[in-house]
């Protein structure tokens, strides 16, 4: 094999050095302080130019929406973003900041612009396509372990995912032999994202969070990530939380914002709660066939929406949310 | 009657024997589990890769994360989780698609043209690739014409057989996997043993080799005795229609 | 560095490479057969002489007391054993057959022959003084991420633990640069084990397991293992396991026996259900001070023992077991 | 009054700051904690390696992984969660102990003697190697007599600062980390920025430097001005026997 046979040649946006990651975690405290606030300043907070940003949930499942929308109003740009498992998520931040400034320049992608059954994001298209976004290729599995290797506290986790593909030429992944069996092993680097958004079902004040239903890559992306933003369906007392010690997914020392915030997965499932809106996210990829309509939909549904409130009254309001609810617990 | 799609999901149905293992996504893969598991394989376990394992499927998921995927499922689990038993060796088969393949199976859903200067971009390999390096028989449903069915892919996104024999445990992926049966809307075809190329296996109803060959960017194999694939049977078209899709999401389109 | 010092020159028991497990799991299906029999039966068909066995719990927590017993009565020999987090686990097989013989005569260590806060083990102690026994070190975390990788399907994985130590001198460990920080790291090869032996608090007839409190290393080694055997506290069934599926921990296609023993876990604690019986581990630990009186108790209390329900009544029966109860539930 | 073990406690305890987190087992290190949970620390998060995470300890653990050690607690997980967010640099502050420990802090918990043919064998590691290379500070709680302090320990089982200045960075473990305090019987030791070697902090009431020097097998230092140990306070004793171990299972030995 030669050298370059061994070394993907797509871009590492991240460095993946846990010593320079624990030295920020040794300063994130444990302590157990009230870190509810709203959604405006969580991301205001949190969130800032430049950095690397990954959402949680499954692409349409559990998306952290309200706090997505808002990246989008307060027009953060030149984020990394961690394309793993996007659909509406991708979608959201592939719209761009209402002054037409890319949200997102550097790109981890393992599963992009499309909706899954639904189709594909024709304005994610036209961006992806347009060469403005630096791009790395990765699986699912794969971006998933680098988020694992990251919150193990390690620089890198072995896979057998990528061997022999286009997939690991272009992406910033590394081949070595197994120093055991001998046999040829992907390595992936450790992704510790800057932020990391996350919708769950209940968090006390603290940020210890419960999560009903598939965690994906969550448990974790939450370790992983040096600050993290939850949005939760529900407040929960801490007393809760600590009556079923084996529902917390995500310890209060990962969080730094907790927002209240009802319906925040929509239009996205969530599980056990509502389901995906089919309606409201057809008429997104609808609109963004024509790129005037589209142009007027966002103007309606995201830049001139002054909350997520907001939104979902003109999305069909309490009466909409009752059907999805409905939907969801036949 | 049938049309394609009803065929094509009542063929790969059958491909999955009662107590097997199959990591499904959304679509046809899903509702060939699900007419498997009503018909011949009741103990057909599914996976889903965001982590829903074995649920009894109210109705066609969307997403291969909605809620629909663990409802009464026997786990609610993560990604690593399924993808790592999948990797440990214990999903004997898994479902993919794509955009392109090539007479060795390799896949293409990255872009169509140059890497950098792609003329379109696919959604990347989601968990594709992974699938296919981990699962014991990788199956793959698609239309069958010459754009698909190509010389070469432009972007090799998740491996068949790479160049071919040896060259999966070469570049390092577990041994004894790769590409079982490419089902299109024209034929079935497996892989010569000796070759790892694509090689027709049973012709659709009416349909010819010739026919399959024009519609084929590369050069076809014949198994030595070509069958022609048996058409839907009463009772799986019944199910199928009226239970695993009454809507018609799939079977409709 | 030299080669030696890259390199632990402790036994490896097991073989890493993931290629040989691939092909057992490939055979073990996935189909949900009834799998509920004796333990006598579990054990007689799935330890084998020569197999490479490992406990599920925390040493004297959440144990499969009345499989390990039954293992000690069946005279199994020759095992490796994973000394991972053992304490009366460990004890128990330290007892060695009725005829004298040694059950385990491999043991890859991380803490052993200790019982925690109640002292060491006199037998545990002269069994690792003999000689007998051919050892391997590692960590409780390194062992724990031996199970990791081999539930993981990869031949290894890398730790930043054992460094510079004798304890990585005395294990199987290797010693890797990072490829992508240069930095060393310990790899420490993955273990599939033979046979793990795992308490739950409820599994219905397929496997499909339950677990209250801390899950320890049991989510990896029940998926490392090439067979596994569940002792539970409860036998429910599939519905209640499908009416919520975030509280399984073990699917049914790691498992191969189920066994219904409640109390399984006696003299050790169970999360939930009753607390550790301290008055018969202190006098396990006091009989084997004298190698006499160690004898009369063994007879007493596993060798001369017909079953476990017999053990639980020579231990006091129901009145004792109803305190332990109340002590856990206080 | 009070005895040795209650010294040792409060002296640790002082040592957990508020909003901290640690890494503690069975005995005096966990009486330490709820202490200084009880007086300046209500905020100190505690872990235990099994995966009890923040309980609120209704009575002395027996075990790190007995019910108590999640009783109400915020989170019952695993042990490599628990562990990696040690290794992942979440962990202020360990607890350990061992038969022997050296100049530079490294500590032997596996054998007396030759490692081939032990004169005596102890637990192992267990969690300690691995708490010792992740935690920012370690620890040390262990009785102070010459066959315990030794020149050089028979088997390095959890790395101190292994052979001095740079040693543990150059071995590979994480960077900033080592042995932070001993406490002791007699004094309390720190490590000489310089030299990485144990020097006296401050002795307990009653004790010389010429006492601990001779109770120690290798030659210690000690620091510009050696304080006297503060004693226990009374409300730190009430606290510690009314309500940390009113039963005297840690401080009645």
């Amino acid at each position: 094999m030669t050298s370059s046979e061994n070394t993907g040649r797509g871009p590492l946006f991240t460095d993946p050095d846990p010593d320079v990651a624990r030295a920020f975690f040794r300063e994130k405290k444990g302590a157990l302080t009230d870190k509810l606030m709203s959604v405006p300043d969580a991301v205001a907070r949190f969130v800032h130019d430049g950095d690397y940003l990954a959402s949680g949930g499954f692409g349409g499942n559990r998306i952290a929406t309200a706090l997505l929308h808002e990246v989008v109003r307060q027009e953060r740009t030149d984020l990394g973003f961690a394309g793993h498992t996007t659909t509406h998520d991708f979608q959201i931040l592939a719209a761009g900041t209402r002054t037409g400034k890319l949200i997102f320049s550097r790109l981890d992608a393992a599963y992009i612009l499309g909706l899954e059954a639904r189709g594909l994001s024709a304005q994610a298209r036209r961006l992806m396509e347009s060469g403005e976004v630096e791009v790395c290729e990765w699986t699912n599995y794969a971006l998933a372990c680098r988020f694992r290797a990251a919150a193990t506290g390690v620089p890198f986790v072995p896979v057998r995912s990528m061997l022999g593909t286009d997939t690991f030429r272009e992406s910033a992944a590394k081949k070595i032999a197994c120093p055991f069996t001998g046999k040829s092993l992907t390595v992936v680097p450790a992704l510790y994202p800057d932020v990391a958004l996350i919708h769950v079902h209940e968090s006390d004040l603290f940020g210890n969070c419960r999560i009903r239903g598939i965690t994906v890559a969550d448990w974790d992306l939450s370790r992983a990530s040096k600050r993290v933003i939850v949005s939760a369906e529900r407040i929960v007392s801490t007393d809760e939380i600590r009556s079923d010690p084996n529902a917390t997914a995500i310890p209060a020392f990962c969080v730094d914002a907790v927002c209240h915030v009802p319906y925040g997965s929509y239009p996205g499932n969530m599980a056990g709660e509502y389901f995906s809106d089919e309606v409201h996210l057809k008429a997104w990829l609808d609109a963004e066939q024509d790129v005037a309509a589209y142009r007027v939909f966002l103007d309606k549904y995201l830049y001139g929406v002054d909350c997520f409130e907001s939104y979902l009254e003109i999305c069909g309001g309490e009466e909409r949310l009752a059907e999805l609810r409905r939907l969801e617990n036949n | 009657m049938y049309n394609a799609m009803e065929l094509m999901i009542c063929v790969a149905s059958r491909l999955l024997e009662d107590g097997a293992t199959v990591g499904v996504g959304t679509g046809a893969p899903c509702a060939a589990a699900m007419l498997a598991q009503k018909t011949h394989a009741p103990g057909l376990l599914v996976a889903f890769e965001a982590g829903g394992l074995a649920p009894m499927l109210p109705a066609m998921p969307i997403s291969v994360g909605d809620s629909r995927t663990t409802h009464r499922a026997l786990m609610a689990t993560s990604m690593c989780d399924i993808m790592e038993a999948c990797q440990r060796g214990v999903m004997d088969y898994a479902f993919l698609g794509g955009a392109q393949i090539d007479a060795y199976g390799n896949l293409n859903s990255t872009v169509i043209g140059d890497y950098k200067e792609p003329r379109v971009r696919f959604p990347g390999s989601g968990g594709a690739n992974d699938f296919a390096s981990f699962c014991w028989r990788t199956l793959i449903i698609t239309q069958h014409d010459r754009r698909r069915f190509v010389e070469e892919v432009d972007f090799l996104t998740t491996p068949g057989f790479l160049t071919g024999p040896g060259a999966r445990e070469a570049a390092g992926l577990p041994s004894g996997g790769g590409p079982y049966r490419v089902i299109t809307d024209l034929a079935v075809m497996s892989f010569d043993e000796d070759t790892c190329r694509m090689q027709v296996e049973s012709l659709h109803p009416g349909e010819t080799f010739e026919e399959v060959q024009r519609n084929t960017g590369f050069e076809l194999g014949q198994v030595a005795n070509v069958a022609e694939t048996v058409p839907p049977s009463e009772e799986e078209l019944c199910i199928l229609r009226d239970e695993v899709d009454p809507d018609g999401l799939i079977i409709g389109r």
